[in-house]
C-alpha cells in the first residue's frame, strides 16, 4: 500500500473519529421518548414483543422494503448466472460421517428454527432469526452433498423466494382495498396477519440466504464459459 | 391537510404496484415479462397523474402508513417536490421501458432486467415521498442494489468491475448516512424529518450528523471528487440502464440531501454551502474536460453527467444566506435543471445507444460518415445536446437563466462564471460528436438500422426536454408547494 | 459498566483489528467470525437478545461462511501457470 | 459512563477502524470485511447512544435487525459479483485507474 493512501486513510479516520466524538459529547437530551410510545400502543399492534411489533406493525414499511432488498440481491445473483453460465454444481464433501451427523442435526435445527419463529410473537425471536437458522441448516445439507428434491426446479424455487415479499405486499394492500390506510390492519386481524407474514418471510429469507450462497460460481468449476450471446451489443 | 384514505393511499400504491410488478416479472415465463411490464406502465402513469391531481386540489398531504402517526410510524408525503419527482420518474421510465423492450429482445440479460427495473422504480418513489430518515436509508439501499444489479447485467469483465466499484461506493455512502441517522436518533429521539425539523439545530450533533449524511449522499450522487465510480458504471451499462441511472438514480441521493438541508441546516452554514458549490464548480469543469477527452461515445455522455451534477450543487451557495428572492430563484433553477437534465440526458444516452447500434462500435471516431445516412439518430442526439448545452428554448437554458439571476441577485459572480464556462465546455463536447459524424470518412455507407421503437423513444424524450423550457413556469410554481420557498410570486 | 464490559470492549476491538489487519486472509476471516460472536455478547449486554441472535446467526454465521467459501474459491481457481504460485487473489 | 455509552464509544472505534481499513486495502475481500466491521460499529452507535441512560429501546433494536439483513444481502451480492469478476479476470482487486 502506498504511503499516500496510508496518510489519506489515517487523516480521514482521525477526522471522522474526532467529529463523532464531538457529536456524542455535545449531544442534547432527547425530548421525545419513543420507547414509551411503543409501550403505550403495543396493545393495538400485531405482536406483544415490542421489537416484533416495531418490525411488523409500527414500521412494517421498512421491513417490507428490506425483504425487497434481500430478494433483489437474489435476483441479481440469478441474472449474473444467466450472463455467465456455470459448470455442473458438484459441491459437497460427502463423507458417511458428515452425512450421519447432519441427518441427526437437521431435524433439531428445523425444530429450533420453528421455535424461534413462534417465540417472536412474545419474546426474542422472529422471522429473520428463524430464517437465518433454517438457511444455516440448508447450508449444512449442501455441505454434505444432499439435495432436497424439487428445489432445483427453477419456477418452484422462484415462487418460494418471492413468497415473503408477495404475501407482505398483499397484506399491505388489503386494508387499502377495504378503505383504510395502507398497511393498517384491523385490530382483530392484526395478530393473524403478522403470523402469516412472518411464516412467509421465514421461508423466503431462509431460501434467499441459501440461494445467495448457491448462485455464486461453484468452487469446482469447469473452464470459463464463453459468453453465450453471439451478437455484440452496443454500449461497451 | 387531511384527505380521504383512498387519496392518501395513492402514495403507497406508487410503491406497492412496482413491488408487485417485480415479483410478477420474476415469476412469469420469459416471453411474457416484457409484455407484462409494458402493460403495467399504464396503471403506474395513471396513479402518478392521479397523485398530481390530488396535490393540485387538496394541497400537500401525508399518509400515515399502517395508521400509525409519526414519530411511531412512517409517513409518506405528497408535496410539490415529491409529486414532481414521481411524475418525472414516470416521464423517464416509460420511454426507457419501451426502449428496453425493443433493445433487449432475444437477449439473456432481458431475463431479470424487468424485476430489477421495477425494484428501481419502487425505491425511487419511496425516496421521493418518505419523511423518515431510516426509511430513506432502506430506500437508498434498495435503489443502490438495484442500480448495481442493472450495471452488472451485461456480465462481462468490464461491467462486473464497474458494478463492483459502484457497489463499494454505494455501501460506503449508505454507512455514512446511517451514522448520521444514529446521531440524530441518539440526540433527538426521533426518525421523522418533520419532528427533527422542529428541534434546535444549533448543535454539534446535528451538524456532524448532517455532514456525515451529506458526505455519504455526495458519494452516491458522484459529486467531484467522489465521482470515479460513475463513468464506468453509466458508460458501460446497457443503454436503457445508462439512461435510467443518469437521469434518475443519482438525483435520488441529491434529493435526499435537499430534504435533509431543509429540515436540519443549522444557522450560519454558508461556509459549508460555499464548499459544496466549489466542488460543484470543479465538477462542471473537470467533467466537461474529461468528456471532451473521451474516445467512447457513452463514456463522453457519462462524463457529461459528472459535469451536470455540478450545477445542481450550486444550489447550496446560491440559496443559503443570500436572501429570499435569490433563494427562490436558486430553488426554481435547480429543480428545472434537475428535470431538464434528467430528460435530456436520458434522451442523449438512448440516442447514443442507437448511434452505437448503427455503427456497430462504441468509438466516437467510428461515427465518420453517419451524418449522411442516419440523420434521425443524430437528430435526437442533437436536440438532447441543446438541453445539455443550455441553449434556448430548452429546459437547460431556463434553468441556467434562473440560476444566473439568482447568482446576480446574491452577488455571486463566481457562480455566473461557472455557468457560462460550463456551457461552453458542454458545447465543445457535443460538437465533437457532430464533427466526427459529418466527416466524410472512408467510403462507408452501410449502417445497421436500429428498430423504430428505439429511435422514437429517444426522439420523444429529446423533444420533451426541449419543450419543458417553454412551459416551465406553471410546473415550477407547483414544485414549490410545501417547501420553504412558498407558492407566491 | 462492569469489568466484563471493559473486557468485552477490548475483545471486540482486538478481534476487529486482527480481522482488518491480518496478513493472511484466512486468519482475517476467522477473526471476523470471532468478532461477530463477541458482538453477539455485546448485544446481550445491551439488553438486545434479538440482535444477539441475529448477529450470531447472520453476522457471524452466514456472512462468515460466505466469506470463507469465496476464499476457497479464490484459492482453488486461480493458479498462475508462469511461476506456479497461488495467485494474488488468494493471499 | 453507562454500559450503553461505553459500547457506543466502542462503536465509534469500530467505525473508525473500518473506515481506515476500507481506504487502505485494495483486496475486495478485505474491503468487504472493513465494510462489515464499520457496519457493526454503526449499529452499536445507534443502539448504544439511544439507550444511554434510558434503558432498552425497541425502535433502534428493530432498526439494527433490519440493518443486519440489509448488510448481509449487500455482502452476499458483493461476493457474487466479485466471484463472477474473478472468474473472468483472475484479479482479487479492481484496476486502480479508470
Amino acid at each position: 500500500m502506498s504511503r499516500l493512501r496510508l496518510a489519506a486513510a489515517a487523516t480521514a479516520a482521525l477526522g471522522f473519529a474526532l467529529a463523532l466524538a464531538l457529536a456524542v459529547i455535545e449531544r442534547p437530551a432527547a425530548v421525545l421518548n419513543l420507547p414509551a410510545l411503543v409501550e403505550a400502543e403495543i396493545a393495538g399492534a400485531g405482536a406483544l414483543h415490542p421489537i416484533t411489533a416495531v418490525l411488523l406493525d409500527f414500521r412494517s414499511f421498512d421491513t417490507l422494503l428490506e425483504v425487497g432488498v434481500l430478494l433483489l440481491a437474489v435476483i441479481v445473483a440469478y441474472a449474473l448466472r444467466e450472463a455467465q453460465p456455470d459448470g455442473p454444481d458438484r459441491m459437497g464433501l460427502d463423507t458417511p460421517l458428515l452425512r450421519a451427523v447432519i441427518s441427526l442435526l437437521l431435524p433439531l435445527m428445523l425444530l429450533v428454527g420453528a421455535y424461534v419463529l413462534w417465540a417472536g410473537a412474545t419474546r426474542p425471536g422472529g422471522a429473520f432469526q428463524a430464517g437465518a437458522i433454517l438457511a444455516a441448516s440448508g447450508l449444512a445439507l449442501r455441505l454434505a452433498g444432499l439435495r432436497v428434491g424439487g428445489l432445483d426446479r427453477a419456477w418452484r424455487v422462484h415462487a418460494l423466494l418471492a413468497l415473503g415479499l408477495a404475501v407482505f405486499v398483499a397484506a399491505a394492500v388489503l386494508p387499502a382495498l377495504a378503505g383504510h390506510a395502507m398497511l393498517d390492519h384491523p385490530a382483530t386481524l392484526a395478530k393473524t396477519i403478522v403470523i402469516v407474514v412472518e411464516i412467509a418471510l421465514t421461508v423466503s429469507i431462509a431460501l434467499g440466504l441459501l440461494a445467495l450462497f448457491r448462485l455464486a460460481p461453484p468452487q469446482v468449476d469447469g473452464p470459463v464459459f464463453e459468453d453465450r450471446r453471439s451478437k455484440p451489443r452496443g454500449g461497451a | 391537510m387531511t384527505v380521504q384514505p383512498a387519496t392518501a393511499n395513492l402514495l403507497a400504491w406508487l410503491v406497492m404496484l412496482p413491488l408487485a410488478a417485480a415479483v410478477l416479472t420474476m415469476l412469469l415465463p420469459l416471453r411474457l415479462r416484457a409484455a407484462a411490464s409494458l402493460v403495467l406502465l399504464a396503471p403506474m402513469t395513471l396513479l402518478a397523474l392521479m397523485l398530481g391531481a390530488a396535490l393540485a386540489t387538496h394541497g400537500p398531504f401525508v399518509l400515515a402508513l399502517g395508521g400509525w402517526a409519526t414519530p411511531l410510524g412512517i409517513a409518506l408525503q405528497a408535496d410539490g417536490p415529491a409529486v414532481g419527482m414521481t411524475l418525472l420518474t414516470v416521464a423517464i421510465s416509460v420511454p426507457c421501458a419501451i426502449h428496453a423492450a425493443a433493445y433487449l429482445r432475444g437477449h439473456a440479460e432481458a431475463e431479470y432486467f424487468w424485476a430489477l427495473f421495477w425494484f428501481l422504480w419502487a425505491s425511487l418513489n419511496t425516496i421521493w415521498m418518505s419523511t423518515d430518515i431510516f426509511n430513506l436509508y432502506v430506500g437508498i439501499e434498495l435503489l443502490g442494489l438495484a442500480a448495481v444489479g442493472l450495471v452488472a447485467l451485461r456480465g462481462d469483465a468490464e461491467a462486473l468491475a464497474a458494478a463492483m466499484r459502484y457497489l463499494l461506493a454505494a455501501l460506503l455512502g449508505s454507512l455514512a448516512y446511517l451514522i448520521g441517522v444514529a446521531l440524530l436518533y441518539g440526540g433527538h429521539g426521533s426518525l421523522s424529518l418533520a419532528h427533527l425539523a422542529q428541534t434546535d439545530h444549533a448543535q454539534a450533533t446535528t451538524a456532524v450528523a448532517l455532514a456525515a449524511m451529506s458526505l455519504g449522499l455526495a458519494l452516491k450522487t458522484a459529486l467531484f471528487p467522489l465521482h470515479a465510480w460513475l463513468p464506468p458504471a453509466h458508460g458501460g451499462a446497457l443503454t436503457p440502464v445508462s439512461a435510467l441511472l443518469s437521469a434518475l438514480v443519482i438525483k435520488a441521493s441529491f434529493f435526499i440531501m435537499l430534504r435533509l438541508w431543509f429540515a436540519l441546516a443549522p444557522p450560519g452554514l454558508s461556509t459549508a454551502a460555499t464548499l459544496l458549490g466549489l466542488l460543484g464548480a470543479f465538477a462542471v469543469f473537470w467533467g466537461g474536460w474529461k468528456a471532451l477527452r473521451q474516445s467512447r461515445l457513452k463514456h463522453l455522455v457519462a462524463y457529461s453527467t459528472v459535469a451536470q451534477i455540478g450545477y445542481l450543487f450550486l444550489f447550496f451557495p446560491l440559496a443559503i444566506g443570500t436572501g429570499e428572492a435569490a433563494a427562490r430563484l436558486a430553488w426554481d433553477g435547480t429543480m428545472l435543471m434537475l428535470i431538464s437534465h434528467a430528460l435530456a440526458k436520458a434522451a442523449m444516452f438512448l440516442a447514443a445507444g442507437n448511434l452505437i447500434l448503427a455503427i456497430g462500435s462504441p468509438r466516437i471516431a467510428d461515427l465518420a460518415g453517419i451524418g449522411r445516412y442516419r440523420q434521425f439518430s443524430l437528430l435526437s442526439f442533437g436536440i438532447a445536446g441543446v438541453g445539455i448545452m443550455g441553449l434556448p428554448p430548452s429546459g437547460g437554458f431556463g434553468a441556467k437563466w434562473l440560476l444566473m439571476q439568482s447568482a446576480l441577485a446574491g452577488g455571486g459572480w463566481l457562480w455566473v462564471a461557472v455557468l457560462i464556462g460550463g456551457g461552453l465546455l458542454s458545447a465543445a463536447y457535443v460538437f465533437k460528436v457532430f464533427r466526427h459524424a459529418f466527416i466524410e470518412g472512408p467510403k462507408r455507407d452501410r449502417f445497421e438500422d436500429p428498430p423504430a421503437a428505439l429511435e422514437i423513444t429517444a426522439l420523444v424524450l429529446a423533444l420533451v426536454s426541449l419543450m419543458i423550457g417553454l412551459a416551465a413556469h406553471g410546473p415550477l410554481t407547483w414544485l414549490r408547494l410545501g417547501t420553504p420557498f412558498g407558492v407566491s410570486e | 459498566m462492569s469489568p466484563f464490559d471493559l473486557l468485552l470492549g477490548f475483545a471486540v476491538c482486538a478481534t476487529a483489528a486482527l480481522a482488518l489487519l491480518s496478513r493472511e486472509l484466512f486468519r482475517a476471516i476467522v477473526m471476523f467470525i470471532v468478532f461477530g460472536l463477541c458482538m453477539a455478547l455485546v448485544w446481550v449486554r445491551l439488553e438486545a437478545p434479538d440482535i444477539a441472535l441475529a448477529e450470531a446467526a447472520i453476522g457471524a454465521g452466514i456472512t462468515g461462511v460466505l466469506l470463507l467459501d469465496t476464499l476457497g474459491y479464490l484459492r482453488r481457481r486461480y493458479r498462475k501457470p508462469a511461476n506456479g504460485q497461488g495467485g494474488e487473489g488468494a493471499r | 459512563m453507562s454500559t450503553a455509552l461505553f459500547h457506543a464509544c466502542i462503536g465509534i472505534l469500530l467505525c473508525t477502524m473500518g473506515l481506515f481499513a476500507f481506504i487502505v486495502h485494495r483486496h475486495l475481500l478485505r474491503r468487504l470485511l472493513a465494510f462489515n466491521v464499520m457496519g457493526s460499529g454503526c449499529f452499536l452507535l445507534l443502539v448504544g447512544l439511544a439507550q444511554d441512560g434510558r434503558g432498552p429501546d425497541p425502535v433502534p433494536q428493530a432498526l439494527v435487525l433490519t440493518g443486519i439483513v440489509v448488510a448481509v444481502a449487500s455482502t452476499a451480492l458483493a461476493l457474487v459479483i466479485f466471484r463472477r469478476w474473478y472468474r473472468v479476470s483472475g484479479e482479487g482487486q479492481l484496476p486502480e485507474d479508470v
